[in-house]
């Protein structure tokens, strides 16, 4: 074991995505003292460059057929990694998009904003792959903390504070408690890497402490996805930081944390999935329906969005509790497909969120509130952005011909697809939270489109960056509504490598 | 190739057809024709009228050739009527219908065939149909002159003519329902005519529902005649499929019913479509719509509801015969549906006839008397009396439609009020008179009139087959009958001219013709019969005719269009009877008329009566005595220049009256009074109170119980739930905001309580 | 399998409007005539196609999928682009296109108050491609897409141009589909995992799953399935107890929200029916079939009672469709082919009477600027046209012999008298008497508005106000309904001749009547004389 | 034996701190109560390490160790943020977002 530590056989090109991202992080932090105070928008541009190479080099590893392993397997870069890592870059690659404006105009410290946004964004690359309890839990640090900081961005304000200091203490608190489960789960396993202690679990009696390290463990990732115990700080931090970083916080991070708890799951506690699935399939019911019901009577829509965000991060538990389902029922085809259903729904999540979001920094830019009145009447004057915004609405209600309904769909199939009383009851359960939903998007569209504008508004201007990011969402809201094989063949290449 | 002889016969679809395009032409040309649509009309009725005399010509010859030789010596003309007929020989060898149709549609397996059926029945309907309709055409020319929408009249006119037609030569039940309703919808057009006034309107809207209501049972008939014929064709093991057409239906029926097997089928069959009949022949309790209808223009009323539409029922009846005579086995002899109904309304009509002010309005409920007479004779299977009374009283009847129609037009400018605005017009208007005794005479059964000899050989015919009550229920149905037409005639043509003010009126003669002025006419009448009926209608809709022109001086003759009906259907009026009268060994119209249902040795429904001296001296004892009572009541009170003396027969009549003056008293006092009083107050009030308040209530009741679903179950109820819900998770989103507190610490503590809670869980249950 | 012109003519048909949309977006709202004009011609285009399909389906075996193209779509899900046309839905191809290019004409200068030419002309475009799209769809998860892309067109139709409580209508009607839908897709699942096709695979495909029979699911559990889809199609088509969102969409969509709203999204949910629910589980269909009988005729005399508590005329009709739709349903639920055709009869029935009425109701509206009844009047007196239209309307409403509506209800209440095997005789034909009630009562409400409406004399407020008849862009509109009505009335083996093979083959698959032991094949002939025509030899 | 000592004193441990997050009104203090549970944390993996006779045990006190650090040091200059600003550590202050 020890001689393993001694000099490992580094496979550099496996590595070369997060080298690439290192060295984009060096150069903002270097331009940034250099640039003279004007140019320094410069580091966004180098931001998105770097965030292109990274993503070239996941291409040219894409196509390299061998699975890259490193430490023993600790450090797996096969497809399934591939594709989230890729799926990591492009939204951070639109994030960027999203804030070069937002950053621009306001007062921001341009230069550590996108230095924080890809240390955060090499943490996530590195959980993609991470196959081991260490190198997991250093991936969601280095995600969190840059975030916790990003979430206080906007110094002078009271609320960019209180969204910070709640994100930390609640994020502090959940990993404090994840590390106690992952040393439980060390001291009943005797490994950290997840494939040693899948064979070492299965291989345990079903005891009460192991079901206790396996949740607590758990613990921690449901907090980053903002599951409904522990999704307390969300709506408040989402409302708080400056937008793009709600963009960021509400896509990539919870990303993060589902693929952290894919990993943990899927190559960890498969084996015992009959202990731990009702908590998962509790957690999503509750998710959904509180996330649902809370946010039919928001009146700012970026708390709207905080607390659709926790519901739609409830419709992504449903796979996992179908996963566990079919897993007790030692059914791994069926589980195999629930867990492509997971990554489906987070590609397109991410795609309609993000949307979402760029439509509400380009017409907060003009009406400077984030209230849903605001936005009352825009269809008079400025059609395009209704129509966009309109697009990613719908698509997170799930209405055909847009992407949305593919998730939806998918999600639907893995649930009838675990069968039994608890499927079909999660299912039903889905649809009728999703029939909710779609009341309080379409609240939104109807203020858009039937409500007369308020009689000093002007059409609404979209910068060329925000523009662009725009047109990367709603082309692929639109392409993977019409044809969804996109996501899905992506997610069915990512799922074929591990058995 | 028109000499070949059948074809008429053959070519009897162009009958429906000419009348059809003529609606259409009038509709699309009508505008630039104004006036001279009604010359189209004509011409299109006309030429219908000679195709049908065709057909009646070549199904005479059509059958008397196949009689064999006996029948010679005929001699045919092709104008009049058959003058001279000897009789024919005892042997009835009944002809097959000519029957042409194509599959309309196939619905799996199922074929609609839809085409013309020609025999004895249809040619004669045929013939009646299009010779009123061609005389009501004529009529109306001058009757409807300078009417606002007149060719829209002319238009309806030809399309209900074209539909009755339809239904007529209809060789499937399903065309036969088509025909139907396409004359409910003309019906419901003409009775609507003046739509301006709300009466009017209400009127035509409560003739189409409760006909309507009556199509229910047509429309479930129609269907269980499909599978009358599907059960007999599966029955004898075969996979046949069920059909609409009549020959089959009606082979079916007997099949069925010969063989015995389930009835249940039958009777229904059957009480459905005599739902159907009562619904539109007027029958009780669905008649009140008759009477309203009047509101339509008289010749409507004439063409209408005396001669055409009305009889439709009774038609529907005499085609499928079969399916009645085993549904409700009358050959049994017992008291069946149809015969009780029949009976009933022959009474009730009779007795509402009584009591009418306005002259249409007696009419209306003599022809429902009339048609009562028919069902009932249909209900105890005198199948061929049934339809020779139907088409002697197509004639009188239109012949009296059409003379009231004339003394209100030309005699008491346009007012149908027999009590206000008429009286002693047989001064005035002498031809209308003569024609209007005709038509009375024929009606009241006075010996050598049609009326007589059609009427007598229902009451035969039941007799023989022993429903000796029905028999005996036509008499006083008679004597009633005779009775109410004597007061009319008296009211109308006899003591003076009560209309005196009609100058002052018809110096009044603008548009401020106000309703309230003729009701309180009433207050006065003798027996203050509260008269509340929608003679509203008939005063407000006077207001359309008033405007012709023709300077209103007083009562005075019609002119020659109004006429030349008269005289037509006055002459029809007696010598349609003698085609068929059992006294003077005539069975021409039986032979012409029978239908063949399949072999029909077993339906000795249609020997004629077997002639029997007392049948006709009981119907002419029944007629007189009626007379001489409604006599007695007016004349001697009225001491007037009396009726009988210029008349041969009502002077025997009265001299044999005068011998029993004192039993004359007793008469007067106790059946005349009686008649007139309780019983004729009581059923119209019965008639107003109940049975059209039943109609009107289930049309208020079906409105309230509307309001009632709607407002309630509909809004409060189901969408009461939606909204609910919705509010409901409204609320609950509130209640989870709260959760919500901000305070950073709470949020620490509900995470790790949560945690904690789930691991106790777990440890308890793991 | 189609192919060449004929492979692609189906596609073309389901989305030239997108071509015809993405022209309408790139011109600038300002040239409306131009926009009209585009539209205009995008429709024809699509009608020509769809014509064009007509003339060459081959009318001999209608039971045959015609024009059928197969092609892989996502094949993660095993569900693939496969799209045909036989009998049944040919005839609904055709009405789509029919109707959407009489309402681009009709709207010509009718347009609806925020007068936003554009965005109206765009969204009609999108609906007609959701409604083409869903008869053709021959998988399931196509249909669903299709059958919800509808959704969204209409929801902005009826909320940005309709009356003043439009965005309760739009929400209320949203939420009901969504829902529907929703728990449709939960049944569509449960086939899709439970019954595999030909080749042992979990397909979507609807020919391969009727093909593939009951495929092992228990009856309990099939029955909740039909349960899932019955829901969904039964919110679509209303009956009974979903119906409540239709009249509020009648009553606040513009005119030609509500004529395609009533010509063909009703449309969707009975065909639903007859295409997926029936053929896919026939023995849960049997157990159904009373209690959909049941909610039909409940359906018939709740509507009827409905229209009679009504003041407003749009809203009126609205109801009546309801009760109308209660025929088709009653028609579906006898599961006998005789009731079947006369359902996709009267669904195409009810589509053109009820598509005129509500073009007249928008027509009183234009000119009167109100629909409630109280204050209309002498309609006939004042625009005599519009006035006897609404009266021929009325009639062919109420089912008068000889115009279309009456072979939509005949058969139905026909066909209920002898369901199919195996369901009970004397419930059904109680369900055959109420719906001939029901007539009667359909009379009463349509002749009751006829007569507040057309008859009597103009109430004072119009009295002196000129009124124009109908204009040449109504005429051009509504000329072609009222000739349908009155053709297919006339000659309704045009229709039935198309959708009797298709509806036979079906029934016979999936209700076979239980052919009698022992039955001689050559029918004997009835014990009755020859009944020969005249003049053979003559 | 020893191994139940060690991992009751890290149980205890982790109680306080739980206790002090959510019952503390001073910021820095709930911080100090964060650290506590970190504590406990690596007081239970060496404990296993040692048990198991096996290194990682360690190597992942030492990365808890780090990151700790580091974490706290975002923490205290996010408290310090809002103390600048709202002239109060109390974290009931800082509840402006809420509902």
């Amino acid at each position: 074991m020890i001689a393993a530590l001694a000099n490992p056989h580094v496979d550099f090109l496996a590595l070369s995505p997060e080298i690439a991202l290192t060295a984009t992080i060096v150069l903002v932090l270097v331009a940034d003292l250099i640039l003279p105070e004007r140019s320094t928008w410069q580091t966004s541009r180098i931001a998105s460059l770097g965030t292109l190479v990274s993503l070239a080099f996941v291409a040219v590893l894409e196509n390299h057929s061998a699975i890259h392993g490193l430490f023993g397997g600790a450090y797996a870069v096969d497809r399934y990694a591939l594709a989230l890592k890729g799926f990591f870059l492009v939204a951070t690659y639109v994030t960027i998009l999203i804030s070069v404006d937002y950053i621009g105009e306001g007062d921001y410290y341009e230069g550590e904003f996108y230095f924080l946004l890809l240390c955060s964004v090499l943490g996530m690359t590195v959980m993609a792959s991470a196959r081991d309890l260490i190198s997991l839990f250093v991936a969601l640090e280095t995600i969190s903390i840059p975030t916790y900081v990003l979430a206080g961005f906007r110094k002078h304000d009271r609320r960019s504070n209180e969204a910070a200091i709640k994100y930390y203490l609640i994020g502090a608190i959940s990993s404090a408690v994840m590390l106690y489960g992952m040393s439980m789960i060390f001291g009943l396993t005797g490994e950290t890497k997840l494939s040693a202690i899948a064979l070492k679990v299965s291989a345990l009696p079903d005891s009460k402490v192991l079901a206790v390290a396996i949740f607590l463990s758990l613990l921690g990732f449901a907090f980053k996805v903002s599951a409904v115990p522990f999704h307390w700080w969300a709506p408040d931090t989402y409302e708080g930081a400056p937008t793009p970083v709600t963009a960021f916080l509400s896509v990539a991070s919870k990303a993060g944390g589902f693929v952290a708890m894919l990993n943990i799951i899927f190559f960890g506690f498969g084996g015992k999935a009959g202990m731990w699935w009702l908590v998962i399939w509790v957690l999503a019911g509750l998710s959904m329906t509180l996330g649902n019901l809370t946010a039919l009577k928001q009146t700012n829509i970026v708390r709207m969005l905080a607390y659709s965000s926790v519901a739609q991060g409830g419709f992504m538990l449903v796979p996992f509790a179908a996963y566990g389902i079919a897993q007790s029922h030692h059914q791994t085809d069926v589980a195999r497909s629930a867990f492509q259903s997971v990554i489906v729904y987070l590609l397109v999540y991410g795609a309609m969120n993000l949307g979402a979001f760029a439509c509400i920094i380009a017409v907060a830019r003009r009406t400077k509130s984030g209230e849903i009145t605001s936005f009352s009447g825009l269809f008079q004057h400025s059609p395009v952005i209704t129509v966009l915004m309109s697009i990613f609405l719908a698509s997170l209600a799930g209405i055909p011909p847009f992407a949305g309904w593919f998730a939806k769909f998918t999600m639907f199939r893995a649930a009838i697809n675990a069968g039994g009383w608890a499927g079909v009851t999660i299912a039903i359960v889905a649809g009728v939270n999703s029939v909710i939903a779609a009341f309080y998007y379409l609240n939104v569209v109807r203020n858009m489109w039937f409500r007369p504008a308020a009689d000093d508004a002007q059409p609404v201007q979209i910068p060329g960056a925000l523009r662009a990011a725009l047109v990367v969402c709603t082309g692929l809201v639109v392409a993977v509504g019409v044809y969804p094989s996109i996501f899905g063949d992506i997610a069915d290449v990512a799922t074929k490598t591990f058995g | 190739m028109l000499m070949n002889h059948f074809w008429f016969l053959d070519h009897a679809w162009l009958i429906p057809l000419i009348p059809a395009i003529s609606y259409a032409v009038i509709l699309l040309f009508g505008k630039r024709y104004g006036e001279r649509a009604a010359w189209i009309g004509l011409a299109s009725i006309g030429s219908a009228w000679v195709l049908a005399l065709g057909t009646v010509v070549q199904w005479i010859s059509h059958v008397n050739d196949s009689e064999g030789a006996e029948a010679r010596g005929v001699v045919q003309s092709i104008g009049g009527m058959v003058r001279n007929i000897r009789l024919a020989a005892e042997s009835k060898l009944h002809v097959e219908p000519i029957i042409h149709s194509t599959t309309w549609f196939q619905n799996n397996g199922f074929k609609l065939n839809v085409g013309i059926q020609i025999d004895g029945l249809a040619v004669m309907m045929l013939f009646v149909v299009t010779t009123i309709s061609l005389l009501v055409h004529f009529y109306s020319t001058e009757y409807l002159k300078g009417d606002r929408r007149f060719n829209h009249y002319y238009a309806a006119l030809s399309l209900f003519s074209a539909s009755m037609l339809f239904l007529v030569v209809a060789s499937s039940t399903l065309q036969l329902l088509a025909g139907w309703e396409l004359v409910g919808l003309c019906s419901f057009m003409l009775i609507g005519h003046w739509w301006e006034e709300k009466p009017n309107s209400n009127a035509a809207l409560k003739a189409f529902l409760t006909t309507r209501t009556g199509d229910i049972g047509l429309l479930t008939g129609v269907i269980m005649t499909f599978f009358v014929v599907q059960k007999y064709a599966t029955m004898a093991g075969g996979k046949g499929t069920g059909s609409f057409d009549i020959m089959k239906v009606n082979e079916a029926a007997i099949g069925l019913g010969e063989h015995g097997g389930s009835k249940s089928l039958l009777f229904w069959c059957a009480a459905a479509l005599l739902l159907a009949i009562m619904g539109k022949s007027g029958q009780f309790p669905l008649h009140t719509w008759l009477p309203d209808a009047m509101a339509g223009p008289t010749p409507v009323s004439a063409l209408i509801h005396a001669a055409t539409m009305v009889v439709a029922g009774v038609y529907l009846g005499a085609r499928v015969y079969p399916i009645f005579y085993q549904g409700f086995h009358i050959a049994g002899g017992t008291i069946n549906p149809m015969a009780a109904i029949g009976g009933a309304t022959v009474i009730i009509g009779a007795g509402l006839a009584f009591v009418q002010n306005d002259i249409k309005k007696v009419l209306a409920y003599s022809t429902i008397s009339q048609l009562g007479y028919m069902v009932m004779a249909l209900g105890v299977g005198a199948w061929t009396a049934a339809i020779f009374h139907l088409f002697t009283h197509a004639f009188f009847k239109a012949n009296l439609f059409l003379g009231a129609g004339s003394v209100s037009h030309s005699g008491a400018n346009h007012s149908f009020d027999m009590k206000h605005d008429m009286g002693g017009l047989r001064k005035y208007m002498p031809k209308t008179f003569i024609t209007f005794m005709i038509g009375t005479a024929a009606l009241i059964g006075i010996p050598f009139t049609a009326g007589f000899f059609s009427k007598d050989e229902i009451l035969a015919v039941a007799g023989e087959n022993n429903f000796t009550f029905f028999k005996y229920l036509g008499l006083v149905g008679a004597v009633m009958t005779a009775c109410y037409m004597t007061r009319c005639v008296y009211l109308t043509f006899f003591g003076e001219y009560r209309g005196g003010h009609a100058d002052a009126h018809g110096a009044g003669h603008d548009v401020g013709h106000d309703v309230g002025h003729d009701t309180h006419a009433y207050v006065s009448d003798d027996h203050a019969t509260p008269i509340h009926d929608d003679h509203a209608a008939h005063a407000a809709h006077d207001l359309h005719d008033a405007h012709d022109d023709h300077g209103h001086h007083g009562p005075h003759e019609s002119n020659f269009p109004i006429l030349a009906p008269l005289f037509f259907l006055s002459f029809m009026s007696i010598a349609s009877g003698y085609l068929l009268s059992p006294m003077l060994k005539i069975e021409k119209f039986a032979l012409w008329v029978e239908p063949h249902f399949g072999d029909d040795k077993h339906f000795n429904v249609f020997e004629p009566g077997v002639f029997k001296a007392i049948d006709p001296i009981l119907a002419v004892a029944a007629g007189v005595v009626g007379m001489l009572l409604a006599y007695a009541f007016y004349w001697k009170k009225a001491y007037g220049e009396n009726i009988t003396e210029r008349n041969g027969a009502l002077r025997a009549g009265k001299n044999f009256l005068v011998n029993k003056y004192y039993l004359d008293v007793l008469y007067t006092d106790i059946i005349v009074g009686g008649v007139k009083g309780p019983i004729a107050q009581a059923a119209y009030w019965v008639n107003q109170n109940v049975i059209d308040n039943v109609l009107r209530y289930t049309g208020k009741g079906a409105a309230g119980a509307a309001q009632f679903v709607y407002k309630y179950i509909d809004q409060k109820g189901v969408d009461g739930v939606y909204n609910g819900s919705a509010s409901g998770a409204g609320a609950l989103g509130g209640l989870a905001r709260k959760l919500q507190t901000g305070r950073v610490q709470l949020y620490a503590f509900t995470v790790l309580f949560g945690l904690g809670a789930i691991a106790l869980l777990l440890v308890i249950f793991n | 399998m189609a192919h060449g012109f004929d492979a692609w003519i189906l596609t073309l048909t389901t989305f030239t409007p997108i071509v015809g949309l993405a022209l309408v977006l790139l011109i600038p709202k300002v040239e409306e005539e131009l926009i009209k004009l585009v539209t205009l011609l995008t429709t024809l285009v699509t009608l020509g196609f769809s014509l064009y399909v007509l003339k060459n389906f081959d009318f001999d075996h209608t039971a045959k999928l015609q024009f059928e193209v197969k092609k892989t779509w996502i094949e993660v899900i095993n569900s693939n682009y496969h799209i045909g046309v036989d009998g049944i839905s040919l005839p609904m191809l055709v009405l789509s296109a029919f109707i959407t290019v009489l309402c681009v004409i009709y709207s010509w200068n009718h347009f609806p108050e925020p007068h936003n030419v554009k965005a109206f002309l765009a969204l009609i475009l999108l609906l007609e491609v959701g409604m083409n799209g869903t008869f053709i769809a021959q998988d399931l998860i196509l249909f669903f897409i299709f059958f919800e892309i509808v959704l969204l067109p209409m929801y902005f139709m009826i909320g940005v141009w309709g009356g003043p409580n439009r965005e309760y209508a739009s929400i209320k009607f949203f939420l009901f589909t969504l829902f529907g839908s929703a728990l449709m897709l939960l049944s569509f699942l449960a086939i899709f995992f439970k019954v595999k096709n030909g080749q042992g695979l979990h397909t979507f495909d609807i020919p391969e799953l009727i093909a593939a029979g009951k495929g092992g699911i228990t009856h309990g559990v099939q029955l909740i399935i039909f349960g899932g889809m019955f829901i969904g199609f039964a919110i679509k088509v209303p009956m009974f107890p979903f119906h409540t969102w239709l009249p509020d969409a009648h009553t606040e969509a513009p005119t030609v929200g509500s004529v395609l709203l009533a010509a063909i999204l009703l449309k969707l949910g009975t065909y639903g029916f007859i295409r997926i629910a029936l053929p896919i589980l026939p023995e849960a269909a049997k157990s159904w079939a009373p209690w959909i009988g049941l909610l039909a005729v409940i359906g018939i005399i709740y509507g009827a009672l409905g229209c009679l508590a009504q003041t407003d005329m749009k809203r009126l009709i609205a109801f009546s469709s309801v009760s109308h739709m209660g025929y088709v349903m009653l028609g579906i639920a006898s599961l006998t082919s005789f009731g079947i055709n006369a359902a996709v009869f009267g669904m195409v029935a009810h589509g053109l009477i009820t598509g005129m009425l509500f073009f007249i109701a928008g027509s009183v509206q234009h000119t009167f600027h109100t629909r409630e009844m109280s204050r209309l009047g002498g309609l006939l007196t004042q625009a005599p046209k519009m006035g006897w239209i609404l009266g021929f309307c009325a009639m062919a409403s109420l089912g008068l012999p000889g115009l279309a509506g009456f072979w939509g209800e005949f058969p139905a209440i026909l066909s209920v008298f002898k369901p199919a095997d195996g369901l009970s005789l004397p419930v059904f034909r109680t369900y055959m008497v109420i719906a001939a009630i029901g007539t009667v009562l359909a009379a009463g409400y349509l002749l009751w508005m006829l007569q507040k409406v057309a008859f009597g004399t103009p109430k004072d407020e119009w009295k002196d106000t000129h009124v124009h008849d109908v204009g040449p862009q109504e005429w051009m509109a509504w000329l072609p309904l009222l000739l349908l009505i009155v053709v297919l009335g006339v000659v309704p083996g045009l229709m039935f001749k198309t959708t009797d093979g298709a509806v036979k083959q079906m029934v016979d698959k999936a209700f076979p009547t239980k052919v009698e032991k022992g039955v001689a094949e050559k029918q004997p002939e009835a014990k009755s004389p020859a009944i020969y025509v005249k003049h053979l030899g003559r | 034996m020893l191994l139940n000592q060690f991992l009751l004193l890290s149980a205890f441990l982790f109680g306080t701190g739980i206790y002090g997050v959510i019952t503390r009104k001073h910021t820095v203090l709930v911080l100090a109560s964060v650290e506590l549970m970190l504590v406990a944390v690596n007081i239970n993996m060496v404990a296993f390490g040692a048990t198991l006779n096996n290194a990682v045990g360690q190597v992942f006190a030492l990365f808890v160790l780090t990151i700790a650090a580091a974490e706290v040091g975002v923490g205290l200059a996010i408290v310090l943020l809002i103390y600048r600003n709202l002239r109060s550590a109390n974290p009931d202050d800082a509840s402006v977002l809420k509902g």
